[in-house]
């Protein structure tokens, strides 16, 4: 409430504390240690501690925490999904999103704003059938419309998209939001660290001890530290962790560009996603437009910008919105995301005990932070993967029994 | 049965792109050509700036594997030794080495060269030569202006001093895969660009917008070649 | 935008080409029991470092093979199929039961 | 009041030229030339704009494309850049982002609310109740962006070029402008770049007061426009630098992509301003504002003014200001010992005084807050960064020019992937490690001596010489000699803070303080939480005065705290430049024009456009589906189907390609015949089905579904790469034309115009031969997709309309009629046929489409076997199955991706539906239970309004052919 903003008033010192410790030395041993300080890392050492009373924790970071995909993605949450598991999982962290501003007591600008996937083609239309479809079934709210009521959100919107490529109806999802990312990490942060979660900072993980098939600690900058269980939630470094252990994956690393406009009074209330266009598009509450487009089409380990991103993107946003001609774009950026080949995660135990993976998280890492955190902190207490990601498990590879959300995806941010 | 016995004149693969544009047409190598779209003295200003010239209905004949080169230099053709380059295969029919084994003949207007090898070719007498089945859409680029259009529609380096005078290149003009060269024609350094026939009202459309802007325009096939 | 070398045409810009994977040698079929089988279709070493993968000049219809550290982009080197300049290369060197010579490699 | 000064020696504008435009309703003038920031400072106009969070008045502070609280809209164009865009006549300007006008911004007031929202504050507040936050984001929402956006802006496109160099030079400053004459004389082609109109860079402004350095200035541009071989491009910005050498250069009338083979960057250096309480006031700017306005523009900054410096930069700022008539009345000089040079007789002897040792404490404002009316300078110890009120003195004045330092404007460097180190001597980041071809000349890689940054452009050039293969003679620079130019820590502590750090996002000392007792204590986490460096100007005045702080506040080096990642852009660029004339390429087949003309509605099919169905007046969509439908079961119809994938596989190897490519087999396939094809990737995922005819003993010709037929091409090539087989590939999807004549009249159309045997007997279901039509050589093919009886004739695709019109005419006498692929899909539905990539995804393996007779186990390999022989022993998940609904259903049409439902589980979902007029009832094909499979099984489709259908399995045909 704005009684908040009195107290910064009328204090004369500031005497807002720290967000988190500044912890500097590692311990010799924790009950459980987490690689990655973004979101979902820091999100399953607050469960961890919250829900199972394991706060001998530590989470290592090599940069800063929410320097990584945490920090650089476009900040929709959305839970419609294809596969009926999909669905529920997005939608339980819809859920959790929807409460956690006022759970860690932190405004994270939590913004419902409704979430058009825009169909061009009667192909696309059907696949927004299916996904309708399957959300209704797991009780989602997501529904076909027409161009009348997407014109009716958002009436600066050329349906014919300058003629290259028409809108013929799109896939409403009630539920869509956006949320400052970065506050998702801090807001977890402090809640785990108030919990006695130790958070290291510029800690980089050089190596994973592994014996008879089971972790046994992690060398890091800051000295070895003896640990039983490890959870890997390093997205567009997983490769680089699993390889620590020797377990191959299925992922590669392709990067994911985004940018962002200059700042205009708020015009567009909706998300709007163009599985045709290659865009989606937002705009936050500082009056920038945010947007994103479909993976690069190679593999790199980089965060390097490319300027043809920003060419067919700007294209694309100009054929929905001619009239941003003259709007300008202020900065690009790039972050790298884990590519799976069924487009879904892979999460809980691994062949290495103890070795636990929330990876594989392509471009929708984001939406799920808040569970992925609460699975992944169940899955390393009780070292069984939590009933709401059974179907994202690793061995579904070699199972030959791989997730559905390949089906729809185009683009699905 | 009724076959007609008049040869059927075929359409220009571009011939959709300029339907607006209503130039008088006319017909070679049995296909309908445009002719003249403004008249001669409009024409020939725009050739020296910007023009673009539909010149489809050359006659061509293609073949690849690994005796085409062979099978050509027994059928008489001159045949360029390095990879993308191309020469004249016989007087008024030039050759282009597409890659290492593949060669597209075109005859300049007229003439049966192309004609000729296609008769003479029997799929199952000849090892290790294929015939590839071609519908180009192709173009003439001439004038001043017209390395400024394909600076626009094109990233490679075009200048003389990159684009070798005999060089091939398959590269991509608007977006589309499509091979160019430069060719002298009647004292006139021009630009050929081939395409896919399918995508070539798409190509004419993109050539023509950028060729107005920078004051061109269409040119007719009379132009460039009196009959 | 970045420019990679395609053996028969040049150096030309990345628009021009698809990204096709990292090369990998299959393994034999009839050798290898389901896990092996599944670990090849699915599981690789994708840790940053240098491979080799296919690449496809589209204009030309060229495949060919791209030496590339994934981890700063660069390319070392780009040949044919099975023509690597050094004679290092292992790409399509296993003796193919069925093969037969004077193929077309260039297509 | 006026401030144009007489005509200055390099001035820009056109004095014969004048313009006229209003600025918040009044009416001004200024001179062609003039941007609209100098054109309102020349008339007297000082407040332009209001800032982002405080919305406090602001003026000029860089004048140099990072003004950011100075944008106007002209009522069609918003966010427009008043310190560099240039004065139109007629131009009718607001400035953006106020309530009420810029003097008058009902919004003014939250500056005195400032104590109530320090750093971070919307993050601790509206969040709880949680109820109450949508009214609050409401609120916070209105207050957010600058400019109004016009919706009725015209989409403008700009054309994008592609430039080749040997070198591009990046910046014409002194150095830039050595740089690309040195190179150019090596006969390298040079691409020059500037963002300012003119060359010159700081020559233009800082050294104009004198005589030689304009020569100097014009012998450089004259030797420079007489170089045929160096392209120069003013008004242009270096937007960013991308892989291998590609630096997009924007100008006003687009962007060129210019490509070199190696980049000097000699973008010179940002001037940073002095922190101190109101600091950001009307009058205040910058000592290289004031140059600029007095020597490009003819504009006097203020009548009188104090000069606050702590370099040899200040001094000559305040020379130039007395050259333009303003008075002095101070000139303060943050350091301690400082100015050691003739500069300072110089000044005293011009009766201004000079404060050593001394800061400005604070610029006092008018009592409308519009203005300065004087300075508070107060001893100042270098060493602690203290001011000392002990001694202060007020002095009068209408403005604060401010010369402290400079941070590098080094944002390409940083993109290409340059170490940076942090220089003592300067106290500047300068490059330490360059990549491959990228080479740095000027103030931004340290040099500051004037004859020292030529000299060090003739280096640059040298180095881009040797890199290129040249053996130039080595040139030597000077090190940096003297004083720093940059002050290390220019900042002045105030209870009542206000002292600014970056003016677009309202930011002030305290803010990085509590920031960093909060633990937002690294430079990333510190930019994120405060949103330093995020506004419009990315931090070009802004970010090296907050790594100083944070070095401060930490204790530590400035080397240690780091930078923030400079991304792209380098000047903030418009979507329509960026966009561009976007290419859309399209496909027509020859028959295009025809479709088009006999009504069709057209899909987007990969590239290609088709006709969906042909549109005649009066008729719904439905109904001339279900009539070209009809057409072909009853008499014949006609189908395009030039958009197919057509590809020749030849030569000796060419059954054994097949064999191992597609699932069947092919070696024993008779010349003659079709087989079908079905092509599986590695994991067994079906990816395309098609058919194969068997033209020769060595010659194969495949048709392709129309979207997987470049792809399907591109793996064909790899594998045949990997297999090394003697096989010869010919893709002639566009040179064949292909039209389908389907229906019981089929044959008898077709039999007019082909002279061979079509009776069952001698060309059956699946024959293939090429004969003649037409006089022209054809491939036949018996098709059976759509209808029982069906041609496809494949043509050299130029003839296709002679083919067509040919077909048409001959099947006039029987009613043909031409049919859509909405009318295929139906037709091919109630043969039982599914479609790829309709009726199945990117997971389905063949077992579930129930394709096991298309799957040669008994071969010795095809692609996608043997993960088959896995997914072989597993349970199919899931069946398709062909099914319909009772012929007197009446309830709701089900829907394509409508799910098939088991009690709460799903089991399927239908992938294709329709009504049949063959069938007369609603038939489909949809995944269900495999323990459903079988005829006469009924389950439950749920469709789009929630009811319940039952489907019954049945067997295809849905229809009695007979």
């Amino acid at each position: 409430m704005a009684y908040q903003l009195l107290k910064f008033a009328l204090g004369r010192e500031y005497k807002e504390p720290r967000f988190f410790r500044d912890c500097q030395t590692p311990k010799k041993s924790y009950d459980a240690v987490i690689i990655g300080g973004g979101g979902h890392g820091l999100a399953a050492a607050y469960y961890l501690a919250k829900d199972h009373g394991i706060t001998n924790v530590a989470v290592l970071e090599r940069g800063y925490i929410g320097g990584g995909n945490t920090g650089r993605n476009t900040t929709i949450v959305r839970s419609n999904y294809l596969t009926p598991d999909g669905v529920s999982f997005y939608d339980a962290s819809v859920k959790l999103f929807e409460g956690l501003s006022t759970e860690l007591d932190i405004n994270l600008f939590y913004s419902n704003r409704g979430h058009f996937t825009l169909a061009h083609s009667e192909s696309a239309m059907r696949t927004m059938r299916w996904r309708a479809e399957v959300n209704k079934h797991v009780g989602v709210k997501s529904r076909v419309v027409g161009t009348d009521e997407i014109s009716r959100a958002c009436p600066q919107l050329d349906i014919s998209c300058s003629g290259k490529a028409p809108i013929q109806g799109a896939l409403y999802h009630e539920p869509g939001s956006i949320a400052r990312h970065d506050a998702v990490a801090w807001g977890y942060a402090r809640g785990a660290d108030s919990m006695g979660v130790e958070i290291f900072q510029n800690t980089e993980v050089q190596g994973i001890d592994v014996k008879d098939g089971r972790v046994q600690g992690v060398h890091t900058s800051r000295g070895y530290i003896a640990t039983g269980k490890v959870l890997s939630a390093v997205a567009g470094f997983t490769p680089r962790v699993c390889k620590m252990v020797n377990l191959q994956t299925p992922i590669v690393i392709h990067p994911l560009q985004a940018c962002v406009s200059e700042p205009m009074k708020p015009w567009l209330d909706t998300i709007l996603v163009s599985g045709s266009l290659h865009v989606y598009v937002s705009q936050s509450s500082r009056g920038e437009l945010v947007m994103g487009s479909s993976l690069d089409p190679y593999e790199v380990h980089s965060t390097r910008s490319t300027f043809d991103f920003v060419e067919g993107l700007t294209s694309h946003i100009v054929d929905m919105f001619p009239f941003l001609s003259n709007v300008k774009i202020v900065r690009q950026w790039a972050g790298m995301a884990d590519i799976t080949p069924d487009f879904a995660p892979i999460m809980g135990n691994t062949p290495v005990r103890g070795f636990y993976l929330d990876a594989g998280w392509g471009t929708w890492g984001f939406k799920a932070t808040p569970i992925s955190g609460k699975t992944m902190a169940y899955t390393m207490a009780n070292d069984r993967p939590h009933e709401l990601i059974h179907s994202f498990r690793m061995s579904r590879f070699e199972e030959y029994e791989l997730t559905g959300e390949k089906g729809a995806a185009s683009v699905g941010h | 049965m009724t076959t007609p016995q008049t040869v059927m004149i075929r359409k220009t693969p571009v011939a959709y792109a300029q339907q607006a544009l209503k130039p008088k047409m006319g017909e070679l190598n049995g296909m309908e050509v445009a002719l003249e779209f403004e008249g001669a003295s409009v024409e020939n200003a725009r050739k020296q700036l910007l023009g673009v010239t539909d010149v489809s209905c050359f006659q061509r004949f293609s073949v690849k594997g690994p005796q085409a080169a062979a099978w050509l230099a027994a059928k008489g053709m001159n045949t360029p030794a390095a990879i993308n380059s191309w020469d004249d295969a016989a007087p008024g029919t030039m050759i282009l080495r597409l890659g290492g084994s593949e060669f597209l003949l075109e005859d300049q207007h007229s003439g049966d060269t192309c004609a000729l090898l296609a008769k003479g070719f029997k799929q199952a007498e000849v090892a290790g030569v294929y015939k590839v089945q071609r519908a180009d859409a192709a173009f003439i680029l001439s004038g001043s202006e017209a390395l400024d259009l394909l600076s626009e529609l094109c990233m490679l380096d075009l200048r003389d001093s990159a684009l070798g005078a005999n060089a091939v290149v398959m590269t991509q003009v608007a977006g589309i895969s499509a091979t160019l060269l430069r060719q002298t024609l009647n004292g006139q350094q021009v630009y050929r660009i081939w395409c896919d026939g399918t995508y070539g009202p798409y190509m004419w459309d993109m050539l023509m917008e950028v060729a107005k802007e920078l004051g061109g325009g269409a040119v007719g096939l009379s132009c460039h070649f009196k009959k | 935008m970045k420019l990679l070398e395609c053996p028969m045409n040049g150096v030309r810009p990345l628009s021009e080409f698809l990204f096709g994977g990292e090369y990998r040698e299959m393994p034999d079929p009839d050798g290898s029991d389901d896990y092996e089988w599944a670990g090849y279709v699915h599981y690789r070493d994708n840790a940053p470092g240098v491979k080799k993968e296919w690449w496809y000049h589209g204009p030309s219809g060229t495949w060919f093979i791209a030496e590339r550290n994934t981890l700063t982009d660069e390319v070392l080197k780009t040949y044919l199929f099975g023509k690597d300049p050094s004679g290092k290369d292992q790409t399509g060197s296993k003796p193919n039961k069925n093969q037969t010579t004077g193929t077309e490699q260039s297509i | 009041m006026s401030m144009r000064l007489p005509k200055q020696a390099g001035e820009w504008i056109s004095r014969d030229k004048t313009v006229r435009f209003t600025f918040e309703g009044q009416e001004y003038s200024g001179y062609e030339g003039d941007t609209i920031t100098s054109a309102l400072w020349a008339a007297g106009v000082k407040v332009l704009g209001r800032s982002f969070k405080y919305h406090r008045a602001r003026g000029v502070l860089s004048f140099a494309n990072h003004d950011v609280n100075v944008m106007v809209t002209d009522g069609n164009d918003t966010n427009i850049r008043g310190d560099v865009v240039a004065l139109g006549n007629g131009m009718q300007l607001d400035a953006v982002n106020t309530d009420g006008g810029v003097l008058k911004d009902k919004n003014k007031y939250i500056d005195s609310l400032s104590p109530l929202l320090p750093v971070g504050f919307y993050y601790k507040a509206f969040h709880k109740p949680a109820r109450l936050f949508p009214f609050w984001e409401k609120i916070i929402r209105k207050a957010a962006g600058l400019g109004v956006v016009n919706f009725n802006y015209p989409r403008i496109t700009k054309r994008k070029l592609n430039k080749h160099c040997d070198l591009l030079v990046i910046g014409a400053g002194p150095s830039g402008l050595s740089a690309a004459l040195a190179a150019a004389s090596e006969g390298l082609e040079v691409v020059l770049v500037d963002e300012n109109q003119s060359l010159g860079g700081s020559l233009t402004y800082d050294y104009a007061g004198s005589e030689s350095s304009r020569k100097i200035l014009e012998e450089l541009q004259a030797k420079v426009a007489e170089t045929a071989n160096i392209h120069v491009y003013t008004g242009a910005y270096a937007a960013g630098y991308y892989a291998d050498h590609m630096v997009p250069v924007v100008t006003a009338k687009g962007i060129t992509r210019v490509r070199a083979k190696a980049v000097i960057v000699a973008t010179g250096v940002f001037e940073q301003p002095p922190v101190f309480h109101n600091n950001d006031l009307p009058g205040v700017m910058l000592g290289s504002a004031a140059q600029r306005l007095i020597n490009r523009y003819a504009v006097k900054p203020f009548n009188k003014g104090v000069v606050v410096t702590a370099n040899a930069h200040g001094y000559r700022v305040a020379l130039d200001l007395l050259n333009a008539g303003a008075k002095v009345a101070a000139l303060v000089d943050m350091r301690a010992e400082g100015q050691r040079d003739d500069l300072v007789g110089e000044l005293v002897r011009k009766g201004v005084k000079i404060y050593p040792a001394s800061c400005v404490y604070e610029a006092v404002a008018t009592s409308d807050k519009l203005g300065v009316q004087g300075a508070v300078i107060f001893p100042f110890d270098e060493a602690t960064g203290q001011a000392n009120p002990g001694k202060s003195v007020n002095i009068d004045c209408d403005g604060i020019a401010m010369s402290a330092g400079w941070a590098p404007a080094a944002a390409l460097l940083y993109q290409a992937g340059t170490g940076m180190g942090y220089s003592n001597d300067i106290q500047q980041f300068v490059p330490n490690c360059l990549p491959a071809g990228v080479f740095a000349a000027g103030r931004v890689n340290g040099v500051y001596c004037l004859q020292q940054r030529a000299n060090d452009g003739m280096r640059a050039a040298a180095e881009v010489l040797r890199y290129l293969g040249k053996r130039p003679p080595e040139v030597t620079v000077d090190k940096h000699q003297g004083p720093s130019p940059s002050h290390p820590y220019p900042f002045v502590e105030h209870p009542k803070g206000k002292n600014f750090v970056d003016f677009d996002e309202d930011i002030q000392i305290k803010d990085f303080v509590n920031a960093a007792k909060e633990g937002f204590d690294n430079i990333e986490l510190m930019k994120r939480f405060t949103t330093v460096g995020m506004g419009p100007s990315q931090g070009k005045h802004s970010n090296m005065n907050a790594i100083r702080i944070l070095a401060k506040i930490r204790n530590l080096p400035v080397e240690k705290i780091g930078t923030t990642t400079a991304r792209p852009f380098f000047h903030p660029t418009p979507f329509g430049h960026l966009g561009g004339r976007s290419f859309h390429s399209h496909r027509l087949t020859s028959i295009h024009a025809w479709h088009e003309s006999a009504g069709a509605f057209f899909v987007d099919v990969g590239a290609w456009s088709r006709p969906a169905y042909y549109q005649q007046a009066g008729k719904s969509k439905q109904q001339l589906v279900q009539e070209e439908a009809q057409a072909v079961r009853q008499t014949a119809g006609i189908i395009d189907s030039g958009t197919l994938g057509k590809i020749e596989v030849c030569g000796p190897d060419a059954a054994l390609f097949l064999e191992r490519f597609y699932t069947g087999k092919f070696a024993d396939q008779k010349v003659g015949t079709t087989r079908y094809a079905l092509l599986l990737d590695e994991a067994g995922v079906v990816v395309d089905d098609g058919i194969a005819s068997r033209l020769a003993d060595e010659l194969f010709y495949l048709t392709i579904s129309t979207s997987n037929a470049a792809a399907v091409y591109r793996e064909m090539q790899r594998w045949l790469q990997i297999w090394q087989l003697n096989v010869g590939l010919v893709n002639v999807t566009g040179a064949y034309g292909l039209i389908n004549v389907a229906g019981p009249a089929a044959r008898d159309i077709v039999g007019k115009l082909v002279s061979i045997d079509l009776s069952d007997a001698a060309f059956p279901m699946g024959a293939a031969c090429e004969t003649e039509v037409l006089g022209v050589p054809v491939r036949l093919v018996r098709v059976g997709f759509v209808a029982h009886l069906a041609y496809e004739i494949h043509m050299p695709s130029a003839h296709g309309l002679n083919f067509w019109l040919a077909l048409m005419e001959a099947g006039a006498g029987y009613g043909i009629r031409p049919f859509g692929t909405d009318a295929q899909r139906l037709l091919r539905l109630e043969l039982g046929h599914h479609l790829a990539g309709y009726d199945t995804d990117g997971l389905t393996n063949p077992y579930e489409i129930g394709a096991e007779s298309a799957l040669a186990m008994d071969k010795p390999f095809f692609i996608g076997q043997r993960s088959l022989k896995i997914i072989g022993k597993k349970k199919v998940a899931k069946l398709l199955v062909p099914f319909v609904l009772p012929q007197e259903y009446s309830g709701e049409m089900p829907q394509d991706c409508n799910l098939v439902i088991d009690g709460a589980a799903i089991k399927g979902r239908v992938t294709s539906v329709a009504y049949s007029p063959a069938a007369k009832r609603i038939i489909g094909l949809a995944y269900v239970d495999p323990a459903r499979n079988q005829p006469g099984m009924v389950f439950d489709i749920r469709t789009d309004n929630g009811s319940i259908v039952k489907a019954t399995v049945v067997e295809t045909p849905f229809f009695n052919a007979d």
